[in-house]
């Protein structure tokens, strides 16, 4: 084991930092969702920033994450810039993917974001064949694939693991099981425990609390460690909540509550993973409130640029469907 | 006759067949809160055995109807977005188009699909193909693609009530509009055509999606003294050749409005199949206004930009009456 | 537990009788195909009869069996017509499914055999349905679905596994690991142990020697015992060998062995199936020779009329590919 | 020029290209083995490393070409039967047709996937589709269909060089096929049609397993005085539709001969572009001869029946023929 088992003061700053940008930002989007302000819908992932920040804090840029629909803390947390992430949500030129793909489809190569993706389960695949070229590369790299508890019902999963099994793929599978896919509470569609399925392969797993961002830290230390010794893939099953609702155009479709308004509110009061870090810095005395304050504000100044940004983009030219299509190239 | 929203049309169809064959029974991914609406009250009505709620595994719902279907029941299964017919292709290419072939007829296959399908609306490239036309050429199920809530309806229970595998397309996005309903029972035959305005100097050729805007253009160019026929195809597959080559012959003039990506588009199919059946009548180009062959960015300009329209579909008539009027 | 827990004598006879069949139809086939007589290829289950045996000796027309492309075992001891099989692998309209669909598609829907299958993995979601409309009948029908360990690499298993698990489905999972998919070793392209992939779903597994009929024919008392009791599904794994090639033509394919003749030999030798229950009922003084004879003849008879039956049938009508595709009809 | 037999041809490009560069590898069920014999001896040459045999999960399989693609790899993924694409449809159609325009452009995706597509040899209808047509509706992959060696191997080493995803559809049961292959470097440039015949009197348009019949009514027709111009398509997404019309227009009589299924079919789109582009030119009305609307039989006889034949490729091009003597 060659990483510190936990992070220091100025990690968990960080890490602090990372998860409030991640808030304000989507905070910002469902206001802004909510005033027409966007062209397509968003889902946000309010609750959950523990487990983007603790995971990415140990990957570079030449490490590579795979993403699903929800999947702006992910970009934020591996280094893709918030101002990047506004403006191809508000579907700017100045965004990410110069608006082509909006808050389904962020991605920065440059950062190894290698995509959020629209259809579930299908980042697995995807991100199967990046911890490929990481192992043929033999560098050291690693791909990390986000996905969902409803997402684990997704067969590609089961033909995953088996490659990354086999092939030791330098492969991490987050699974954040955040109690419902879509409006399914996941017990009703999904049997056993989700990280079991990985054990059948051969592939180590760790259950850890999503929420709380030391111990997703400490469970991402261990899982580099492995797997960027050629020791092939774990599987990480991150307990975890949806504040919010499934996606912003919620409250216009479902009738029937899925889960009680109560469970909601309790778990935002309680398990709130940015008040979590505060309350334990504070309490071990490792931080004050000032500091706490100037990070928050610091992540809400990051924030409000990126708005900046984002609102005086441009809207891209009419033809670039056609031109982004297909590279044209040859080598 | 009822005003009804399309989405309340679907709903009535589904609950009707449901009431009138125990044996029809809905399954799909959040079918209990119905995402798009379309099933909506359903799960109250009929309960957990009739309408069930199922994890998310395209591949395994798709090839579950045809077992289900193989042993008696009507499955009617929600897949959202068209895109995810994709996702759960292998049940539909090579299981339900082809099982009652390879079975010799031994069985029937009364499954339906319900696919929400179609662009404009900034869901980015996974959420916005219409991709029926990739399904035509399967040979091995029927397409249906209403364009207003009395189709949307009468399509729907002959889908159900058929007994072969139908993947109903539905326009996204268009719940919303109304248009009235029969009050009585009534089916809108799987194969049939319907001409939806007469005109004697153009023909205009659509489906679901762009039926809106080709009728649009049909009354923009009324005014400006073009009378345009206007057909509505309302089934793909199997497809209607005779009225949609009637109506193709009567003016000689042929526009064909397609949300579809243009290459082997259902538009190119019946482009085909007029210029092979009622060649001798033509007397301009057969112009195609479709989707440009690339997936649909997020950016709403840049989106449509790539979409057919009303101004590309007027741009296309006028082009071969103009041309017509020279050679005259 | 309402079934004996081992066949009695009688059922061992008729076990006997069932291997000897298949085995003979198969035989026959092989020589068929190499003598150019085959409209199509055929891939032979020899040395795998004790599975197909085991397990369907308990099923009922009522009950349900999904196939592969390895499925003629599974047709015959499901109850379907020898000649049927023969005369549709000949192409001829008096084929069960009217030469439409050959040795990949046998099927016989009347006696609740419901397809072989070309798609490897595509049996397991069409069994799920058919497990599910037994589920709806409630009237203790139950579906199985035999596939190989190839074909458990195929997501569709998870998925399938999931829904049966969460819904208590009727169904009988059937891997016969005959240690290869096609000419990859199983243990080079699958990892772990193929039946604890169930237990992650909580569905309960049996590993069984797949080429000891009496010991499948247990398990299998077992499981219908458990599934018809409305308890959900079960897994079993039939650890088994494939004695001839993965398919006739083979031998025009592969140059370099993947696998030994000396391995094939002593598999041949040392765990036939139908050789071992019938030493087992000579030494148990269950059966003499002759009557062993006997049954061996009756099946050779009962193959010889097949084949004379798929010779003397007729080509199907040319036009029948547009009939049969649709039924045209409306309920 | 040497002789080589099409299956050698295609082993040539692949191996080619892997020498050429480090980045291309190989992946797929049985590459080591090789079913098809198209990559015969390459494990040998390039290891466990580059010749990468895979578990039977074709989801996944496509959906890993794009990753690995993304991360600057050049994956050439053996699917055997085309039908299997079906099996891996989201890979191709939700995810390596639109990653790349869904990122703004910021990644290329090398990707080719060698399908062997085709009927006629009595292998039942999951392992004889001819599918490409369904593919050339996605906008964002490329088709290519070789129907010689010479363009099998040039069009695969254009394939693996191209820096966007191609489908490299393999004739089936053509392997054996003799032809002259150059033998110094070349390609064959994706994206352009061959004219292969001239003739003044009729079009006829074709690729893949249904140039050899094309050819040969070619000839027949010659013997009834009947001169063919005969055009390969060779790619079918992007469409070289300026040769197309080309030849179209020298004649004014076309023929089109594709073993899709009718609807939707790679005929059908070459029909629709002649039907625009062309239709000052055309003298008599565009046919097309393609499998009928089902899926192929095991029967031999009833198998041929749905094909095109010789003998249907004859017929249509004697029946525009009469029709414009008549009309003249
Ligand atoms: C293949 C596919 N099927 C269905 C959907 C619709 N859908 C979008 S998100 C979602 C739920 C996903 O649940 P989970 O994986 O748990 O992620 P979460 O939304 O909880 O973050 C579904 C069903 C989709 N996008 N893709
Ligand atoms: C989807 C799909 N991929 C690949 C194939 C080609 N194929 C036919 S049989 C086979 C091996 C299957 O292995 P297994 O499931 O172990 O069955 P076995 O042949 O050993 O009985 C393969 C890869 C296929 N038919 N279908
Ligand atoms: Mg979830
Ligand atoms: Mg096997």
């Amino acid at each position: 084991m060659s990483k510190n088992l936990s992070p220091d003061v100025s990690e968990c700053l960080e890490l602090l930092e990372t998860m409030h940008v991640i808030r304000y930002a989507e905070e910002q989007l469902g206001e802004d969702f909510a005033a027409g302000k966007l062209p397509g819908g968003v889902h946000l992932s309010v609750g959950q920033e523990a487990v983007a920040a603790g995971i990415c804090a140990h990957l570079t840029d030449r490490d590579q994450v795979s993403s699903n629909h929800r999947g702006h803390g992910h970009f934020l947390a591996k280094g893709g810039e918030p101002r990047h992430l506004i403006a191809e949500i508000y579907g700017k030129q100045e965004g990410c993917c110069r608006g082509m793909g909006g808050s389904l489809h962020v991605a920065d190569y440059s950062k190894g974001i290698i995509g959020a993706n629209g259809v579930v389960g299908a980042g697995i695949p995807v991100a199967t064949g990046a911890a490929l070229a990481n192992l043929m590369d033999d560098d050291g790299s690693m791909t990390v694939v986000f996905f969902g508890d409803g997402a684990s019902n997704q067969g590609v999963l089961q033909e995953s693991m088996n490659f990354a099994a086999l092939w030791k793929l330098p492969l991490l599978y987050v699974c954040e099981n955040n109690q419902f896919g879509q409006f399914s509470p996941t017990a009703t569609v999904t049997a056993g425990v989700i990280s079991d399925r990985a054990k059948a392969f051969g592939i180590p797993v760790e259950v850890v609390d999503g929420n709380d961002v030391r111990a997703v830290w400490q469970t991402m230390a261990r899982a580099t460690d492995h797997i960027r010794s050629g020791n092939g893939p774990m599987f990480v099953e991150a307990d975890t909540y949806r504040i919010r609702n499934h996606f912003e155009r919620e409250h216009l479709i479902v009738q029937t509550p899925y889960r009680s308004q109560e469970e909601v509110e309790k778990m935002r009061r309680e398990r709130d993973p940015i008040k979590m870090l505060q309350e334990w810095l504070k309490a071990e005395d490792l931080a004050d409130n000032e500091t706490l304050q100037a990070i928050d504000e610091q992540a809400k100044t990051l924030v409000k640029e990126a708005v900046a940004f984002g609102d005086a983009g441009t809207p891209p030219p009419l033809d670039v469907g056609l031109k982004y299509q297909f590279a044209g190239t040859y080598n | 006759m009822a005003r009804l929203r399309l989405i309340k049309a679907i709903n009535e169809a589904i609950r009707e067949e449901m009431e009138r064959d125990e044996k029809v029974f809905v399954l799909g991914e959040d079918v209990e809160a119905s995402i798009f609406g379309d099933l909506r009250g359903l799960f109250e009505i009929f309960g957990k055995g009739r309408v069930r709620n199922t994890p998310i595994s395209e591949n395994t719902l798709t090839g579950m109807t045809v077992g289900a279907a193989a042993c008696g029941y009507r499955p009617v299964l929600h897949i959202m977005f068209a895109n995810f017919l994709f996702t759960g292709m292998d049940g539909i290419a090579n299981q339900m188009a082809k099982a009652r072939l390879m079975s010799g007829g031994q069985i029937e296959l009364p499954i339906t699909i319900i696919a929400s399908y179609g662009g404009g609306r900034a869901n980015a490239a996974q959420h916005s193909d219409t991709p029926y036309s990739a399904f035509m050429n399967l040979g091995g199920v029927h397409l249906v693609v209403p364009s207003n809530p009395a189709d949307a309806k009468g399509l729907l229970k002959s889908a159900i009530r058929c007994n072969d595998p139908v993947l109903y397309f539905e326009p996204a996005g268009r719940g919303g509009e109304m248009g009235d309903v029969p009050d009585e029972e009534y089916l809108t035959p799987i194969g049939k055509a319907a001409v939806v305005r007469e005109g004697g100097d153009l023909t205009l050729i659509s489906m679901g999606t762009t039926m809106r805007m080709t009728l649009q253009a049909a009354d923009r160019l009324a005014e400006q003294g073009l009378e345009c026929e206007v057909v509505d195809v309302r089934t793909l597959a199997p497809l209607d050749e005779d009225t949609i080559c009637a109506a193709a012959a009567r003016t000689g003039r042929v526009v064909i409005v397609d949300e579809s990506r243009e290459r082997a588009s259902a538009a190119s199919q019946i482009a085909a199949v007029i210029a092979e059946r009622s060649f001798e009548q033509l007397k301009a180009p057969i112009k195609r206004v479709t989707a440009l062959n690339a997936g649909l960015p997020l950016a709403p300009a840049s989106e449509q930009y790539l979409l057919p329209s009303v101004d590309k579909v007027m741009a296309a008539a006028t082009e071969i009456s103009k041309n017509v009027r020279v050679s005259e």
